[in-house]
């Protein structure tokens, strides 16, 4: 059923008035100071307001209502008990600027996941400030030119970056004022270590890598590929999107790495929210702690305490007004104290398993991999790159028509260098008759593109929306509600 | 197993189908000297129910009292059906929008979202959101940068009362790039960024000024003022508000004659709790002319093959998935659950419900002072006029009145001594709507005597 | 999209661990009194079963998500900070048995709730412990009945009801050991005075009215009734499932009723919660007062405490474990307190004036009703009779229609006298859009009728099950799952 | 207005289109004479906002201590999945589903539930739910009067070992039917209700037995012995049982050679919280052949016009709405919410999870019981095997110890003196699977020293 616009259901004088106080009497702001008309505020009442935002959320897919492989996002159950108990009433009502007489248990738990998340990740020290992953890149490159700056090593700009990386890794590197040199991948998936190494030289900053790689296998030559960078002077960011492939198998600390983020709302679990917020916690080896990001906990005699700059003189600095995104850190701390060591290993180890599986199982459906050598780390890649010149159906029609089947699709058309590309998840809380099923609505939909493909064109059909004009979106821009831009006249609202 | 569905039969049948005898054969392509066995220093798992007690008694000890804090996040009514339409499960456990046909929800709130910020702030466009407010601030100066043809400088006018920690951060962010950030003080009288202070400044080229409003002792600018000097200068205005005290203040975009170009700042108070400083929302809005510029997500409305209205996220090419090492920034997961939460307030409140809030606020300020007024060791510091805070000088150490009233339950504020050396014995207090007459009494009386008994 | 029942996605082995304990070590329970075989419960993860309940959710209609003009039933907004109010820790995590030091909170509102509905009603004294309307009536019953015994008079057993009385009624004289005589109705909807008259006697316990009646319109003569069934020697109870009419009008103590009990899951918004829980606190007049149903929270000096079975000999008794729906009770005192005196007058006010919008627009829009003569009060009746014989499309067709129109459908075929009947009842919470889009819905139902009336006897179309067998669901009762009696092969679970 | 939606204008339009000056005259039916003037004696209304403190501050009072109450109410662990999807709008805010088309969520929910209450009892069908443990019971002995044909009598063996207030409530409920209960003691020793003590009984026709399994005191019944006593004398065998217990004991529906008829009980423990009391459901099932006496709401499973499976209420002829003074019941609300929560409850523990919850519950109980064990002045009152309670007899007035307890942070139990005058200086305490071992040692301590602290 279509929902209007909240807009679209306001009605001058109506209004919600249990949620706001009387306007206070005097007003002494002198009226140059005061807007002259109110805001585009709907007028709506509570019934209405809470019938509009109900009803939207139905249109979602979601976890909590359906399979989601997106690759590289780690979609998996986000427990809810994370959620309640990080939105108990001393945890939402606690003040950033608290006094530590009232600060002890937020305390408490975010210096008890510094330390696991040491221990996870094979690093020296954490900091839990940065709120997404391409925070916590931009903290990590912060941090690698930081260093090359503090020991008087100026010209060290340029980053190294695979081709398959992620966009938040060269748009990092830009922002963090380094150029980008792009690496190419070989046929195995593995980076060309022949390009690597005409890469490197004396103003390699660093190299930003995730292991698994994006194309989803693990860079097997990793040992080496840290020798060549740190031999060059140049030092190495794991980007931590990964992460769920590897916990408790390998460690990037062990691997080499210098400074790592983790995506908490990926491999820890804290939910997407239908865009963020994340975490991206930083950890760094040693001789990086000092360039840290701030603030941070510490633990002096069993009271916690923030870590200030005066003792902190290299910190990168700062990255949020206050700490970051605390209400995920506390949703994550939830999630490793609910798994244990044991649980946390066991992630990566039924995430490979469901990976691998499904992999073979659309192999065995008619599906061409993209590395069919290779094993699954977490996730892999399918091209349909034959399917599309047989039948003209691509991966966006794939894409569309996995929706009408009840499935979110796989991610599409990245890593970029593999044509037709589907990036796909399952993750580790997915059972074997999910993953089933999955295979087989893939199955039907390969019939039907060979049958009629046309017919996937169309897909989806059973969405709120059919398939939606994205260019002229872009060209005829509408970011904006007003009564007159609206590209039709809006259907008669509906209830 | 905690969270995973695997039976010890779909276990083997699985590892049948792939060709293996164990998952550990899956790892196989890992060096085996990288290894690692598990993890020593994790504790065991908890049940729910144990995670649950910690819990519960680890939020018991952070009590919030009666809190005059404010700074930068503020506690303000959130009304119940925010969080329980927030938190549903398809808003909560969705990703970003990227299947626009599955995620019609999650994009109409975005673009209603948008509406409602841009109107709030007098602008053309918004995001649908960066991390927070000093981030936003920070992507608003790379952004002016980008967009200020006119200047060949990398400089901005920062006021000295924009938020200590705003400052910090737009500096962490942005001086990789070669940008400074030139001081402007703030007048000791009033508490205002005066157009004198900003004459007195040598260099001429300037890519940005800041203007906030309220600043960070609660003054309000003469934001028109400081728009027009910026204007006439080719200087790009970025207003950093507060967007409760929006709805009643003029708002960004008809600063001075021709309006400021860019807003940005916190979205905390739009229904989202305090939460220990996060996860908070940074909102940004421009004019038209600036929209290719901006950072972040954007959704738009636009039709599907039958011709039905339908949202995605559009102007992608400006993003790191598209544009990487050219995207306007590296930003990619926003706050986007926030804003959600955002939306819902601002729907429930509407134009008069947020008016009054930001009417009340400023009232029990009002109220408060009025109560202070003639309290002996007690003095506004500033002239200025304020929105809902204001700092006090205090005739005793700002610690020792703290702890006082922190051990009878109130949380008097911040000292701005650590910030501002030159506001050593000043308080820092904020009052929202949640204060009650009887609230703002206790906590006068209390301070009064607090300052006094120090004698 | 089909949900599978939760046992179909059970597997043996399948477990959320992070729920439970593990198993005590030793167990010294003998053999013989343990069970042999576990219970037939679900093995699922969380994740599937998250899913599982949401998706359920989803298919369900609700005032949330939609207009629920459901006749009798009041089914208003209900605030949300009733429901996270009363889920306070505090509140949620109170035993019942808890002393006094440990209860003050919660019997303070008890008791405000108490004296706000005494005033509400115009009664002497209220007790709070029916756990819904017909517990409610059963408490009046036996008041009536106590009252007349504890007077010596013992043949009391006759209780009066109009046919137009909900079952309920009825159903609850006959459970207090009662006799019922139905009264008819006349043409204009009110009782039949002459009828009555030649019914009360010596035997006469009492009668059981609503006002407004269930017909949807006030009984005028209500003071005659009164003046009838007093000198006859009954007593008066009234129904409280139409309060909401007539809220801060006319107050049911003020019309000659002993006794009363409130719908709170009606009237006072507390939620229906699919089928409950509700809450049915009775209210009485001073003769009846001994007689109330404990317990009773009483307020000494300030200190609030439990009345106990000593202090009221005559009670009827204990009605339910504790103390009746305490929750429900907290939602309600929330809610009246966020009404106030003048927001609970207006409910009756702006109840009454949807209602007796939708019965004109309606007429406009040619539909019948039962009453065109009279005023609605909060709700009123429209007869398809007409209809359904030019048509062949009767109210159940209409109401399935108002399904794929978006809309619950109303009452229908309740009051049982009125034929092709659709009691309706839009609650003062919905907008007058709201009401015209009902409107037009029904005049397009209207058309279709007249145009093909079958595809109307297809409805529902979109709903997630097309119309039901009701008539195969009595034969082939299939109550319980068992892998067995599955009525067809179980469609392969789908997510 | 708070929660109406209405505008100055609606409201013209509308009365103009009703065509009335005024709301006023939409009440013109109601005798002028009777008319009341609004209400004086209810508060103003309250801002959401103000209610909420007022709600946190009154929530903030009642602390639950570490408690040891039990007797009819368990504090459980409860998923915070369950409460999370149960306060779903579709969930809380639809009524019962009638028309089953746009209910079928809450429809199925009944189903799952249905075979999950008859599969714990082992019995064949289970209604949607009752009002509580105590309503349920009384429905059960007016079921058994009717469907017990063999039987002149309205007579219930009613042992003493019942929760007194289940007794207080199956009489205030159906003694107005002429219905008697004959209390059947319990055995001083084992706190049992022993076949001697039947036997002892005059009268010899009686429509049912009921059988608490656990009873009050958590003894253990020797439900088998009952039962084949009962079944002899064509008496119908009710068992009212703790459905936490059931995950471990044999369930009524197998007890004796032939199996009890009837099961019922409070739900609460199944996910539902303690919440002062309610709202909890009873729950009742049955042997197929008694289906058609049921009382309250059954969803049975049908097919759609498609021949689709689907779900909707079934037998409603034993109802109040179709047979009205002939049903079986009044009851028409039930307790669906509840249902909702426990179904969810049970689906997440599952047989594993709820079997180890009641043996934990159990195994608390005997390690408290060892830890008391040689501790002066307390001692067990009854031989027989308690299941998660026991009656622990004191050397001190209850009353003293529990206030000295009280004052410790710990609720000890519930005195039993009230209701069983010979059981004057019991208390009876509960463990569930919520107490660790420090708190059962914390318990035992305080307990221990304040017995002796008597003397
Ligand atoms: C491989 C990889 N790197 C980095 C990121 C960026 O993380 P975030 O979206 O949290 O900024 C993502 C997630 O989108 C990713 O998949
Ligand atoms: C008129 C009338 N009386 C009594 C009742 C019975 O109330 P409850 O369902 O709460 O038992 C109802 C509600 O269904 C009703 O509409």
């Amino acid at each position: 059923m279509d929902e209007a616009l909240i807009f679209e259901r306001s009605r001058p004088g109506r209004a919600a008035t249990s949620q706001f106080p009387e306007s206070a009497q005097s007003n002494d702001i002198p009226a140059e100071l005061l807007r002259t008309s109110p805001p585009l505020l709907p007028q709506t009442s509570e019934l209405d307001t809470v019938r509009h935002f109900t009803r939207l959320s139905q249109k979602n897919f979601s976890i909590d209502t359906h399979f989601y492989p997106l690759g590289s996002c780690t979609m998996k159950y986000n427990p809810r008990a994370c959620n309640s108990l990080a939105m108990l009433p001393g945890f939402v009502g606690r003040h950033p600027l608290a006094p530590a007489t009232r600060s002890q248990g937020f305390l408490a738990c975010m210096y008890e996941l510094q330390e696991m998340l040491q221990e996870v990740t094979g690093m020296a020290a954490v900091s839990l400030t940065p709120m997404a992953g391409a925070q916590g890149e931009l903290a990590g490159v912060a941090m690698i030119r930081a260093y090359h700056v503090n020991r008087g090593d100026l010209v060290r700009t340029e980053v190294l970056v695979p081709d398959a990386a992620h966009g938040t890794n060269p748009a990092t590197a830009t922002m963090c004022g380094c150029t980008v040199k792009e690496l190419p991948t070989d046929a195995q998936g593995d980076v060309d270590l022949a390009a690597l190494r005409n890469a490197v030289g004396p103003q390699t900053a660093g190299i930003m890598l995730t292991n698994p790689s994006t194309l989803g296998v693990f860079e097997r030559r990793i040992d080496e590929i840290a020798a060549i960078v740190h031999e060059a002077g140049g030092l190495l960011y794991y980007d931590g999107a990964n992460l769920n492939a590897i916990l408790g198998k390998v460690r990037p600390g062990d691997m080499g790495f210098d400074v790592i983020h983790m995506n908490l709302h990926k491999t820890f679990s804290t939910p997407h929210g239908g865009g963020g917020p994340g975490s991206g916690a930083v950890g760094v080896a040693p001789r990086l702690e000092p360039f840290l990001p701030l603030p941070v906990v510490a633990r002096d005699d069993g009271h916690y305490r923030w870590v200030d700059a005066d003792e902190r003189p290299l910190s990168i600095g700062r990255l949020s007004a206050f700490m970051g995104n605390a209400g995920v850190l506390l949703r994550a701390y939830v999630y490793m104290r609910l798994l244990g060591a044991a649980g946390m290993e066991r992630v990566a180890e039924y995430a490979t398993l469901n990976a691998n599986y499904l992999m073979v199982e659309l192999r065995k459906a008619g599906f061409d991999l993209a590395f069919p050598d290779r094993r699954a780390s977490h996730e892999f890649i399918v091209t349909l790159k034959r399917q599309a010149k047989a039948t003209g159906a691509n991966a966006m029609d794939f894409a569309k028509a996995l929706l009408d089947e009840g499935y979110h699709a796989p991610t599409t058309y990245f890593p970029l260098l593999v044509p037709e590309c589907l990036l796909i998840e399952p993750t580790e809380t997915e059972s074997k008759e999910t993953i089933d099923g999955f295979v087989q609505a893939m199955q039907r939909i390969l019939a039907q593109a060979h049958e009629d493909a046309s017919h996937l064109k169309g897909a989806p059909y059973s969405t709120p929306v059919r398939r939606l004009d994205d260019v002229r979106a872009a060209r005829q821009l509408d970011v904006c509600y007003a009564p007159a831009n609206t590209p039709e006249a809006p259907e008669a609202a509906e209830l | 197993m905690p969270y995973i569905p695997h039976t010890e039969d779909d276990q083997q049948q699985m590892l049948k189908a792939i060709g293996v005898d164990s998952i550990e054969a899956l790892f196989d392509e890992i060096p085996a000297a990288l290894r690692c066995d598990g993890f020593s220093n994790i504790p065991a798992a908890l049940t729910e129910m144990q995670v649950s007690r910690l819990m519960n008694e680890r939020a018991a000890q952070d009590q919030a009292g009666l809190s005059f804090l404010g700074a930068g996040a503020y506690e303000h009514h959130i009304p119940a059906a925010v969080w329980e339409i927030t938190t549903r499960g398809e808003f909560y456990s969705a990703y970003t929008p990227y299947q626009a046909e599955a995620s019609q929800g999650t994009l109409q709130v975005i673009y209603e979202y948008q509406t409602m910020i841009s109107s709030l702030l007098g602008l053309d466009v918004s995001n649908a959101s960066l991390y927070d407010g000093a981030t936003a601030l920070a992507e608003a100066v790379l952004m002016a940068v980008r967009a200020n043809r006119r200047s060949r400088s990398r400089r901005i006018l920062m006021p000295r009362a924009v938020h200590p920690y705003y400052r910090d951060v737009v500096h962490a962010i942005t001086h990789t790039q070669g940008i400074h950030l030139t001081e402007v003080p703030f007048d000791p009288a009033t508490g205002r960024t005066e157009l004198t202070a900003l004459e007195a400044i040598e260099d001429d080229d300037f890519a940005a000024l800041v203007i906030p409003q309220p600043n960070f002792f609660g003054v309000l600018e003469d934001a028109d003022g400081l728009t027009d000097w910026a204007r006439k200068r080719d200087i790009l205005v970025i207003g950093a508000v507060n967007p409760t005290a929006m709805a009643l203040l003029k708002p960004p975009g008809e600063w001075g004659a021709e309006g400021g170009h860019i807003a940005c700042g916190e979205g905390q108070p739009l229904g989202v709790p305090l939460s220990s400083g996060g996860p908070y929302f940074g909102f940004l809005a421009c004019q038209q002319a600036l929209v290719r510029q901006m950072p972040g997500r954007i959704a738009g409305r636009t039709l599907d093959l039958e011709g039905k209205q339908g949202f995605t996220l559009t102007l992608q090419a400006r993003e790191q998935h598209i544009r990487r090492s050219k995207a306007t920034s590296n930003i990619c997961t926003n706050q986007g659950l926030m804003v959600t939460a955002a939306t819902i307030y601002m729907s429930l409140l509407g134009p008069t419900g947020l008016t009054n809030v930001a009417s009340q606020c400023h009232g029990n300020l009002r109220r408060l002072l009025d109560r202070l007024e003639g309290a002996a060791g007690i003095a506004p510091a500033f002239r200025g006029l304020p929105f809902h805070e204001a700092v006090l000088k205090l005739d005793r150490p700002v610690s020792e009145v703290l702890a006082e009233l922190d051990a009878q339950g109130i949380v008097a504020g911040v000292g701005l001594g650590e910030w501002y050396p030159e506001l050593d014995r000043c308080l820092l207090v904020c009052t929202t709507e949640t204060k009650t007459d009887d609230d703002l009494a206790r906590f006068a009386d209390a301070l009064g005597a607090a300052v006094k008994g120090g004698h």
